[in-house]
């Protein structure tokens, strides 16, 4: 089942439109608030969701993430959210890469890339990226064990 | 030298620091309020450095050649700048480490060796730094020692009620900040060092800290191991101090072995310097050491009492012009019993993003935890925004940030 | 970048270095020989060290104001010069340190702890520098383990027959330097690592000399430590490099604790860190850290190939000139074997008053047990004269050594 | 009984006048110049007086020193000798400052105010001043153990 109320794909931003802007900002600070932007809109979790459980570990804020696999259409839904707008925003990336895909695309997704085209290795801080690192590895591990638990 | 009672020429003082006159790449003029992590460095020591390279450099204590002289000579004077400044009795009590974190781990591991068994004790504080944390969990661990800590008061100070049930005949190491990095604390020396050797423990103090903001006499206040790093004091990075009672440094092992610090090295063991040799195994960042000087001369040419007065007025004011940021909590006691340190949060407003967007209006603060774990579990919070002052910020300063938390709450759509 | 099979221009490379432009204070030329003990600086390094005291200086791994990013990126970018240098697969294998000797500390005492026992051996050789002595015997001491110590033959080369009765299935780890900076021989790297895996010991090695002058690629040469200092690489005093295997660099222990290097705090324990940061403790030497990259950056303009060669030159040529000193003693192999020392006594003349003396014309050259005692203890000697060449020097700077040893021994009444 | 051989009072330069050499000299290499003089010039110790015993410790150079005590005349005669003539030169101060007094007169000799008149604090490295030290060390225990063994 697939909880409506977060992080829905119609609610995304799609990379395309990412990029794009990140292209026309140019400049790193002016991308940073764009992010920023992205995070304030990024829909909320709902309260009970925000358990120690749900938390990944590794980053400077808080974040919690919750993975739902749609049985029929066989893909993976992510549900994430951060105390930070800043880690909010990049969250928003990464839903917006691995958004509704089955868990083989997001294994398959060379994710490093598109922090490569938007320029995030060269502006996040080294613990900045490690809890960026925390997160797609959050995503990876439950694409995996889905995978594994029922191979497609 | 030193300026007693004149008060600070706060644009003189400022005038000296070549980063301070720039403006950043967006054209904005630099609000450095991050001093609490590494101060900025004035002209005489960016000179004195430059000087060491280029006019008369050669490893320190080695040669027998005119630069090797000169040098030796210099780092000596350095020495003992350091040694009336902080008040220690014999320049070789002076021990050149790379920093306070080097400092703490050579005392830790150098004292706890030859003193603690199984059972002793090491009392540190709720507010220590991880240097003054970790470094005793590790001698602990090695030597079946307890590390215990005293507890803070609501008001964010030491608890001294309970330092009887802390400090006790078991205790072996009192070590002690001389000031909270986070709350800004300031601790009282003579009262902890009193309470310390009452008990006949060994009183440690990491002064990292409290150096820049509070005048200190190890021997009067009877302090037996004091460290601090050149980088918050107006100094360079890489090297930094351990002072030691001489008669503790020579009873101490060293944390280090290498050349300079033997005596004599044979094929199956070798026999130790005398203090300071025996601690500063290696090359020392002498070109570093020699550096500091002129960042303690420039102190004390202004003196710390007019330092620490025009500091505190900043902080009083900086308290009274944040007052009306919405949700705005600090943390640590009232300015009478601490130094310019502001640290806070923000309701809905995240550290990180807090201290991003100061930055885009120019000022530089620290958000995180400050290196204080422990502390923030204690305060229940995971982080905070830190603005820590030094002797050359001003009022508009103050009000820069103040502004830009404003701005930022509007960014973060808090109003 | 790097020029291949290009000579060097000795004079464009000498014309960065400020300190060798000058005269002395008596109007001497400086001829510099102690570049074993410390090689001079290049503008470059001066400049990039003012540059970040004036320009965007802020503690490192800290701040998100752009100061400390771009500080961040600068050091990041260093570690990634040097990975590139000496051939390492990740950047995270480059840990800074304050210097060699700190890194071979770090080393024995944090992989010491973790994987010897009593009966265990360290093997070491005879020209080792304290720096790789002493930490082992400090470990040693604390494990029950022993340390073992390879024999050198008449010539001054490591006694390889003697190498598989000092190395075996007890020997956990074999540290040796790549470069001896008494006798000047140049030892076989890639041999000695195969020796050392083969008995599943740990290779380290000790590149404080041999890292200026000759290549290494830690990968295809097989080395699981490696450590260096910068101030003997054209860089800045106070900071050091330890390379360490990722997995390895992951089992270790650090040996000093504080902040940054931890993971989590909590007040009665902590957990590390990732590589390189868990070795990274407290305030690095960032600024020194930054500035070793144009060094680097500086020798691979040039090549290291290049810079052999004329060192090479210059060592044959010495050799040749100082053949005509009456009771001249040269220690160490002939010229193939080894790089550009030459280390030596004169009969009836104390190098303490050669070194002086020559001092008189100019010339720097050092005197004394350079850290090598098992080794002078071997010579029968107390003490040498070590003439130390670097790229810079020149043949004129050859025959000062020679005119200045022909007057000290006038001088002496020696003739 | 006396070694005459070897330090006795007569060969030595005395203390006034390395003093007015000194000032006459003014700039400090020129000053450890004419103490390899003082060294080259010293008297040499026998070769069987050169053991181990007789080694003082903490000198880069090799120093032997030996005491003899006169009976008669109540003074201790020290006779000393390195192998490096900066060391010897030194050795020359010491001797000029020390030779022929009585145990008491050697315990109350101010004999840092002999180096700091001649600058030596500035001008010796740290190694070599602990080897001075050392040897003045060495006087005053002989000095010290004759005055407790015989009071005067
Ligand atoms: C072979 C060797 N190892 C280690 C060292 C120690 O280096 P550092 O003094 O920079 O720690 C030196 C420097 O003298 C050396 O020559
Ligand atoms: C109170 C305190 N102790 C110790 C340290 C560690 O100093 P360093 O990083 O220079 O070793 C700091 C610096 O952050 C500090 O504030």
């Amino acid at each position: 089942m697939i909880d409506k109320t977060n992080n829905d794909t119609t609610d995304l931003v799609p990379l395309q439109e990412i990029y794009e802007e990140f292209d026309f900002l140019g400049d790193s600070e002016a991308q940073m608030e764009y992010l920023i932007d992205l995070g304030l809109d990024l829909p909320r979790m709902p309260a009970d969701e925000k358990t120690e459980q749900n938390r990944v570990h590794g980053c400077q804020s808080n974040v919690w993430m919750v993975t739902d696999y749609d049985d029929d259409s066989r893909k993976l839904h992510l549900h994430a959210e951060s105390d930070a707008m800043i880690v909010n925003g990049l969250i928003a990336v990464l839903l917006a890469a691995f958004q509704s895909q089955t868990p083989r695309d997001i294994l398959e997704t060379d994710i490093h890339a598109v922090f490569d085209r938007l320029g995030l290795d060269r502006h996040l801080s080294p613990q900045r990226k490690n809890g960026l690192n925390g997160m797609v590895n959050r995503i990876r591990q439950s694409a995996l064990a889905r995978l594994e638990a029922q191979p497609d | 030298m030193t300026a007693i009672n004149t008060p600070l020429d706060v644009a003189a003082f400022r005038a000296q620091f070549p980063i301070l006159q720039q403006k950043d790449a967006h054209g904005r003029k630099v609000v450095y309020l991050d001093n609490g992590a590494s101060s900025q460095t004035p002209q005489s020591v960016i000179d004195r450095t430059v000087d060491v390279y280029s006019k008369f450099y050669a490893n320190a204590y080695r040669g027998a050649y005119e630069f090797g002289q000169r040098i030796d000579d210099e780092l000596e004077s350095s020495r003992e700048t350091i040694r009336n400044f902080i008040g220690a009795e014999r320049k070789e009590e002076i021990v050149f480490t790379s920093g306070t974190t080097a400092s703490l781990n050579v005392i830790a591991q150098g004292l706890g060796s030859t003193i603690l068994k199984e059972g002793d004790e090491i009392l540190i504080t709720l507010m220590e730094h991880h240097a003054n944390i970790v470094p005793w969990q590790m001698i602990a661990k090695r030597t079946g020692a307890v590390v215990r800590v005293l507890p803070i008061t609501e008001d964010g100070r030491l608890d001294l009620e309970q330092l009887p049930q802390h400090l006790t005949e078991k205790t072996k190491i009192f070590s002690v900040t001389g000031m909270s990095n986070m709350l800004g604390t300031i601790n009282d020396l003579p009262q902890l060092s009193a309470a310390a050797h009452a008990v006949g423990a060994i009183f440690v103090v990491d002064a990292a800290q409290s150096i820049l903001h509070e005048e200190i006499d190890v021997r009067s206040t009877g302090v037996d191991f004091l460290t601090f790093s050149g980088h918050k004091l107006y100094g360079p990075t890489g090297v930094g101090v351990m002072y030691g009672r001489h008669d503790l440094l020579e009873m101490m092992e060293p944390l280090l072995g290498g050349g300079h610090m033997i005596d004599r090295v044979y094929e199956d063991h070798s026999t130790w310097a005398q203090p300071p040799a025996k601690f500063e195994a290696g090359t020392i960042p002498f070109v570093q050491a020699i550096a500091l000087k002129p960042a303690i001369e420039l102190v004390q040419s202004v003196g710390l009492e007019a330092i620490k007065t025009h500091e505190h007025e900043l902080l009083t004011y900086g308290l009274e012009r944040l007052k009306d940021i919405p949700g705005l909590t600090v943390y640590g006691p009232a300015p009478e019993h601490k130094g310019a340190i502001i640290t806070f949060t923000v309701e809905g407003a995240h550290p990180q993003d807090l201290a991003f967007l100061l930055n885009r209006h120019g000022v530089c603060v620290r958000h995180g935890h400050h290196c204080t774990m422990p502390l923030h579990d204690h305060l229940g919070i995971s982080a905070s925004v830190r603005a820590s002052f030094a002797a050359y910020n001003t009022r508009d300063e103050v009000d820069a940030l103040h502004d830009g938390l404003v701005a930022a709450r509007k960014r973060l759509r808090l109003d």
